[in-house]
């Protein structure tokens, strides 16, 4: 677990991009359609999620930096 | 004689598609007709109205003036419209999304929930909504209205907006026999 | 394109009857560029024009467009296009070289909120003075404004029907309103459709000469490829086609290009009227205003007030004879428009002082409704 | 909020509402974040930034981001964009078109911004279709692709814009995919980099339209898509034409020194000498 | 670019002049296309901007010239191209929007005789009306026509003026005769020009709204890249400049466009009068047809009728109260026109039936001469 | 008078007035001769034929000739063309233009009309300037050059107007001078035989505004500076990239086989089948 | 006072630099000018007319209405102007070019012979033709014409149009000299 | 001499093409600028100076044929 993904319900489109191109298959989709982060000890916090996101909705922070805050 | 009908929700929700069914049924039944719809931006995931006037002469101004019919698929469709309703219109909501509607005579009908049940997804609430508006709207009928579904709407979903659509006819013919309309003042919710 | 039966009630957006129309004049060739809220027409063409034999094709531009719909004519086709404000303005050059050049063709201008980029989406009557006057140089053209769906159906076959017979372009400005709208309609079957055609030679090539007046200031016309080989220029032309600078030719080409219209302003007084005889208050209107209008005067004599409505198809020539017909009868004079003011000019133009002339305007991309128009009517009259 | 975030929230509008109003997927705001980082890896000042559009969904972009923005008319961006860069040639000029507007009416100006070498970055976003009009074929939409306005199927070869502009004289030439989103990035940031016209083809999906053309009904079909349809130019250099027919060449296609417009125009009045008094 | 000498008498083309105005005005930007009669403005420019440290460049059309000014005059740069009709008409969706934008631009259209390719080399005043309405879309233009070699270098520099004080395009009617002669003037000396530029923000950035009414109806405009990024767009905008289409907002947009000219009216009250004052007949006339009108009316003074000649020198806004009041004493009014009659169709409206207007009409590519007005002032003189 | 005389004025117009209007000594001319033989070699007859111009001085070339004849606007010729083509395709349809007129302001539909692969044979008349409106530089302008709109010698780079129009898809492209008037005849027979979009480009001389420019002050000096300067495609291909520098390449330059516009057209009107009836 | 002049003859004979230089004396002299030329196709070898139109006040109409002087280059270019003559009105012909000229006052001048005699080309017949005038022209005089060629003409050819303006004002001074003006009635030849 | 070769002055503008391009050097310019024949038995009816004169002034025909007539 290096990268700690946020994802921001009011500008996310529920397109699904994050999801699927996710390389360590972090996320999920919910029911209702927006992305969860369902396996956070995968994330390598490559960011892929982050740039490929059309709608500037996720965020992905590097997991030891938040530790230290 | 002339009678107008608007249709709200937002992009997505079928209002267009809804619209030009009811106005073609209406041409069926042999009235004139005139069907708007507004275009633009807003088109996208933004609100969506649709507005059909019915008359037994041609139609002169063909934007609605004061509605006889709202119906009304999220809760800003209903509070943005309900300012040009006619003093004793009727307001359709889908129960579902609108939470309070400040009219007269209300009928609050589970639109999406009854198509999602079905379906599985909620984009067919535009039919079940024209089978509920059916028994209230003296201008169409259920034959004219499953014609026009049959010429306007596409035939791969033609039968599922039927099967909506009879769904909503039963909803509506329901709450037509359970209330007398006179008393209506407030909200009916089935 | 399904036949029209007779009697047959149909729902048909303002577009498709358009498409349909022009199908119905004979109409076997489109070129256009999308742009909305003109972009129904073009692709109702699309998909028709292919199952009729005629030829669709989408070019890079609008002036591409109209340039591609001029050859076609040329080439003896009946043919189109459509597009909104800001092709339009690209499309005056070709107009010009049309009217210069004495190609029919028709051209269908859906009017949108403007200037620039404007409203899109909206309706708006902002391009009326630009039909009459986008292009350069002194040339004469026909424009016809729809007020219905039915009558967008219509006037586009009359468009036709007058640009074969002039051999000018003529334009059709519909606004947004007409053309996205739905309505009910019943169409009149194609036999009871007339139907009119360039006049052709009749003469053998040898003696045909491409712009000689004969007599009815519209040459005959023949088909590039029936062995009429002669010459289409936009330079100012001698009667062969051949450029000159020669005053007489000139003057005479000029002179001819104008009068063959201008003969026949009695045939072109198109209008539907309502209450207008004994009107104390005349509303003249067009395009989807007339259709407050007229609610508005309905509800107006409903009220007593001798107010009454001119409802023009034709916007130019504008239509002098009938206006002014209107006008002696009447005190006052409302033109409402969704403009800052444009066909209004032209009521105050030929009213002489006559009566009163007031302008309703409004630009916000908004319909003018009948109540505004019946308040301005009750605010004036007198 | 990280790095990344924090440094697009800083380019964008705050006066402008969020989410954009692309559709849901829809390449280009996949496209606007790389532009984003390539002018901020760049180190350009906001107030330098020029970013100008055309007409059509591509032509919204510049709206939200906080450089001087200039949203043109359809097909012209290039035209504004030159008399911008000539007038004052410290700004540095970037063009937001799409397929339609760069290739179609705008194709003239595109050709002759190459030719003439004006220092401008284009950013050409190749949807294949007329996205704001509704789904209109296109310059660049695939034969036998149906869409609104050819409903039989698009009868008309497409173009390849990027061999277009180098045959017209471009300085530089690149392209990428939305799906290849860091190269995207990377080529953005050279072309901004380049003296002279370059141009970045970015192949972008219109879910709306062309995901329903092509039946991929989403916007990560259509990346899929992308991805395995994309070939670097490195290893296109080592299939026969055949095996690149449909495919997608990526990375710089073109890249050369050429003096640009306005550095031999700057040449031009040194050597006739600015004689302002004169006036 | 030669200084001006205190009343030194030059030989100067028309074309010449309005280049020296330019120049003079500040103009430092130049696109455009070579086109008959224009050409020679172009060439002209292109040999004295590098001179001066301004910029030339030869676009590849006309739309991608007038595209290429606006552009330079967002970026602070005084602007102008010029061109014929074909090109006018090519301008015309960008001059809808620089007038939706609000960039000052000047457009010099030398007319030529039309239709299309018409009669390249020879004068008309065909374009008048295309000046006014050529563009898509309500909105508002200046147009101004200058009569001599003078005048075209006075108007020229006004125009500037005016596109720089209203953020208006301005566009100049020259006909060929006056761009291509060659006439003695004496030019003012550059701190002798009065010149005027865009207002500009004095509000920081972060207060800075680039489309909001500061009063006087024309928003301060910053150059890009000072600081104040902003947007600009072609689609109706709120007083950010983003997109809008709620109708408030757009309807104050508009309302703006038209009132900061309208409200200015009395000051675009640009003419000559000749024997105007107790006139019977008089004559308005514009462009290169007021000489032969004002020695037509010499003559007929000498001749003892009392006849008068206005010069325009604004064509748009038309100036209705400049005309009223030579109207009000006049009983016949002749407007004489190398066009079919285009400005006479404004004297005909503003009239309001006061007086007779008569015109003469002449688009053969010849001059209307003295004589042919003097005969119809004779023919109708009461 | 000899056949090929004979032939010539047989083909042009009796009504009009000869010499024609061009300068003495100037290249189109020469190209009018060309372009006739070609058309009655390949046994087109008059009336088949319709013969399009652009405006210029090339412009006036069709009045001269017995054809249906049309003189357009100001680059738009190829788009009268196309719809003369696809309203009639029994008609071969020939467009003239300038070089200003097909790559200045009509260079979109010049890649257009290559892209879609129009049946109709383009001439391009390249004198390197615009000659009707008085020697302004035009886009095959060479760098340097002064012109009447470039007095202090050309700013802008040329275009190569056959690689253009190659990049944007013509089926055929060549290239030849007017001096070598034999080998232009045949390449304008080829073309007029090529299904497809076929492109002549013609080096011309515009002996007054170029030849003043150049200081080549006689129509001969120019057709000699042709003659030295030209390199058919063969001996191109044994040269260098340097070598070939200010050369002008002839020949055939492209030639291959595609599918035209109006021949899918018409398959797709049989497709869906023609149903005149229900209208 | 108005004083029209008409330069007329073919493309390539420098009418139109003739009308400039003159125009340009004129303005050396003070007086108000304008000067006009016919463009167009015919410019290319056709026939070319430049007019002068001196004042003394400021010019109204800027084409010429009664010709006091004109310059024919060609038998043409003198039948197609005469028409345009004020009574008294002299005409100058090349009397090299033009055999007749149906005019009363005219001076049939070997222009473009002296100009082939002195420079081996005719081109330059223009200049010779403006020191002609010079004597019988009351705006404009040697030297303002000087001036105006010096600032008109190119460098490299200013020598050679001075030296054929020189001779044209010897031919003129002569004439003018021999002949009175008011006898002059049909042709005068030098 | 195998061609035979006829210049038409009223359409030749004098442009010297002609002359110049004559493989076999048979033609010549006169005083005022005319192409004339100078070398007649030179000519081998090539027909160049035919084909590249754009004013279609001047025509060349087979010599033989000219004699039996
Ligand atoms: C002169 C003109 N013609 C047509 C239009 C209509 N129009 C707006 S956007 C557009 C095309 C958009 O396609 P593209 O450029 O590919 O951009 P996209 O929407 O796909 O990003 C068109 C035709 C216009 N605005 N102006
Ligand atoms: C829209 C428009 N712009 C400009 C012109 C003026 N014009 C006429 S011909 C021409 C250029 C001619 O150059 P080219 O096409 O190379 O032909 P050439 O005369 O050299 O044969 C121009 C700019 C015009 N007629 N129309
Ligand atoms: S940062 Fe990388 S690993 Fe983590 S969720 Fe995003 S894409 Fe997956
Ligand atoms: S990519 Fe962005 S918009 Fe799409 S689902 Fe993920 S967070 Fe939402
Ligand atoms: S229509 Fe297509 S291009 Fe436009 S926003 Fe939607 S997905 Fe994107
Ligand atoms: S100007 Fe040039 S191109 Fe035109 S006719 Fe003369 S020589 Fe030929
Ligand atoms: S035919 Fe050949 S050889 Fe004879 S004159 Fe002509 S060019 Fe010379
Ligand atoms: S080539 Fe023709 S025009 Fe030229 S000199 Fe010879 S005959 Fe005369
Ligand atoms: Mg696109
Ligand atoms: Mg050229």
């Amino acid at each position: 677990m290096k990268g700690r993904v946020e994802i921001y319900e009011g500008w996310c489109k529920k397109c699904g991009i994050c999801t699927a191109f996710c390389p360590q298959d972090v996320l999920d989709t919910t029911g209702d359609g927006y992305p969860f982060v369902r396996a956070p000890e995968k994330c390598t916090g490559c960011g892929w999620c982050e740039i490929r996101c059309p709608d500037f909705a996720i965020v992905v922070s590097p997991y030891e930096e938040e530790q230290e805050k | 004689m002339r009678y107008e009908i608007r249709l709200a929700g937002s992009g997505g929700q079928g209002i267009a598609l809804a619209g030009v069914v009811l106005a073609e049924a209406g041409v069926l039944e042999g009235h004139y007709v005139v069907n708007t719809q507004n275009y633009g931006p807003e088109a996208r995931g933004g609100s969506s109205i649709s507005e059909v006037i019915l008359g037994d002469v041609e139609i002169d101004y063909p934007k609605t003036l004061e509605l006889d019919l709202l119906l009304a698929l999220n809760q800003k469709a209903c509070d943005e419209n309900l300012c040009d309703m006619k003093p004793q219109g009727l307001v359709i909501v889908d129960s579902g999304l609108v939470d309070t509607a400040l009219w007269g005579k209300v009928l609050r009908v589970p639109l999406s929930r009854r198509a999602q049940a079905k379906f599985n997804e909620p984009r067919f609430a535009n039919m079940v909504a024209l089978g509920t508006l059916v028994p209230f709207c003296p201008w169409v009928s259920s034959r004219s209205l499953s014609k026009a579904m049959a010429n306007r709407t596409p035939p791969k979903t033609l039968q599922m907006n039927i099967s909506a659509f009879q769904i909503g006819l039963r909803l509506g013919r329901r709450l037509r026999a359970s209330v007398k309309f006179e008393e209506i003042e407030g909200a009916i919710e089935v | 394109m399904k036949k029209n039966k007779r009697n047959e009630r149909l729902l048909l957006q303002g577009s498709e009857a358009c498409a349909r129309g022009a199908l119905q004049a004979g109409c076997r060739f489109y070129a256009g560029y999308p742009i909305t809220p003109a972009t129904e027409i073009m692709e109702a063409m699309a998909w028709e024009l292919p199952r009729v034999g005629g030829v669709f094709i989408q070019m890079e531009d609008e002036i591409a467009s109209l340039g591609a719909v001029i050859g076609a004519s040329l080439a003896g086709v009946k043919s189109m296009t459509a597009t909104s404000g800001p092709g339009f303005s690209l499309m005056q050059e070709h107009i010009s070289f049309a009217s210069m050049a004495e190609v029919p063709c028709v051209i269908v201008d859906v009017m949108r909120g403007g200037p620039s980029t404007g409203l899109p989406t909206l309706a708006a009557q902002g391009d009326v003075m630009q039909a009459r006057w986008g292009a350069h140089g002194d040339h004469p053209v026909i424009v016809l404004a729809p007020s219905s769906v039915y009558e967008f159906f219509d006037l586009t076959i009359k468009a036709f029907n007058l640009s074969e017979r002039y051999r000018i372009p003529v334009i059709l400005v519909a606004d947004e309103m007409i053309a996205h709208m739905r309505e009910s309609v019943i169409l009149p079957r194609a036999e009871e459709s007339e139907l009119e055609e360039r006049p052709r030679p009749t003469v053998p090539p040898e003696w045909y000469a491409p712009y000689k007046d004969p007599g009815t200031g519209v040459p005959p016309m023949p088909a590039f490829g029936e062995g009429y080989r002669y010459h289409v220029t936009g330079l100012a032309h001698d009667i062969r086609g051949y450029p000159t600078i020669r005053r007489d030719e000139v003057g005479e080409l000029m002179a001819r290009l104008f009068n063959k219209i201008s003969k026949d302003l009695h045939l072109l007084q198109w209008f539907d009227s309502c209450y207008a005889e004994d009107a104390v208050v005349t509303v003249i209107a067009y395009g989807s205003v007339a259709r407050p209008a007229l609610r508005a005067v309905k509800r107006g004599r409903e009220k007593g007030l001798k107010v009454g409505l001119v409802k023009l198809k034709v916007l130019w020539p504008f239509m002098r004879r009938t206006v002014m017909g209107f006008l002696a009868t009447s005190t006052k004079v409302l033109v409402p428009e969704m403009n800052m003011g444009q066909l209004s000019r032209e009521v105050k133009r030929v009213n002489q002082g006559q009566c009163e002339v007031l302008t309703l305007n409004k630009v916000d991309g908004s319909m003018i409704t009948p109540g505004e128009i019946l308040a301005k009517l009750e605010d004036i009259y007198p | 909020m990280t790095e990344t975030t924090h440094l697009i929230h800083s380019y964008l509008r705050s006066s402008k509402r969020f989410p954009h109003v692309w559709c849901p997927g829809c390449g280009i705001g996949i496209l606007m974040g790389a532009l984003i980082r390539a002018i901020d890896h760049n180190r350009y000042s906001k107030d330098e930034i020029v970013l100008i559009s055309g007409i059509g969904c591509s032509g919204r972009l510049p709206t939200y981001l906080d450089f001087n923005t200039l949203h043109t008319t359809h097909g012209r961006a290039l035209t504004f964009a030159t008399g911008i860069k000539l007038a004052k040639p410290s700004l540095k000029v970037i063009v937001v078109m799409g397929d339609g507007d760069a290739a179609a009416i705008g194709g003239n100006h595109l050709i002759h911004a190459a030719r003439r070498n004006v220092d401008i970055t284009a950013i050409i976003v190749n949807n294949q279709i007329y996205g704001m009009t509704g789904g209109q074929s296109s310059p660049t939409t695939p034969l036998g692709m149906t869409t609104s306005s050819s409903r039989y199927g698009n009868l008309e070869p497409a173009f390849d814009i990027s061999r277009v502009v180098e045959a017209a004289g471009a300085a530089f030439v690149a392209r990428s995919t939305v799906y290849h989103t860091r190269l995207l990035e990377q080529l953005i940031g050279k072309a901004l980099h380049k003296r002279g016209f370059s141009v970045v083809e970015v192949i972008c999906h219109c879910v709306t339209h062309v995901g329903k053309a092509t039946h991929m009904n989403s916007a990560v079909e259509m990346m899929n898509w992308q991805r395995d349809n994309a070939v670097s130019v490195r290893k296109a250099g080592t299939l026969s034409a055949k095996q690149l027919e449909g495919k997608i060449v990526t990375g710089v296609l073109v890249d050369r020194e050429a003096p640009t417009f306005h550095e031999e125009y700057e040449k031009l009045v040194a050597r006739v000498g600015v004689d302002d008094s004169a006036v």
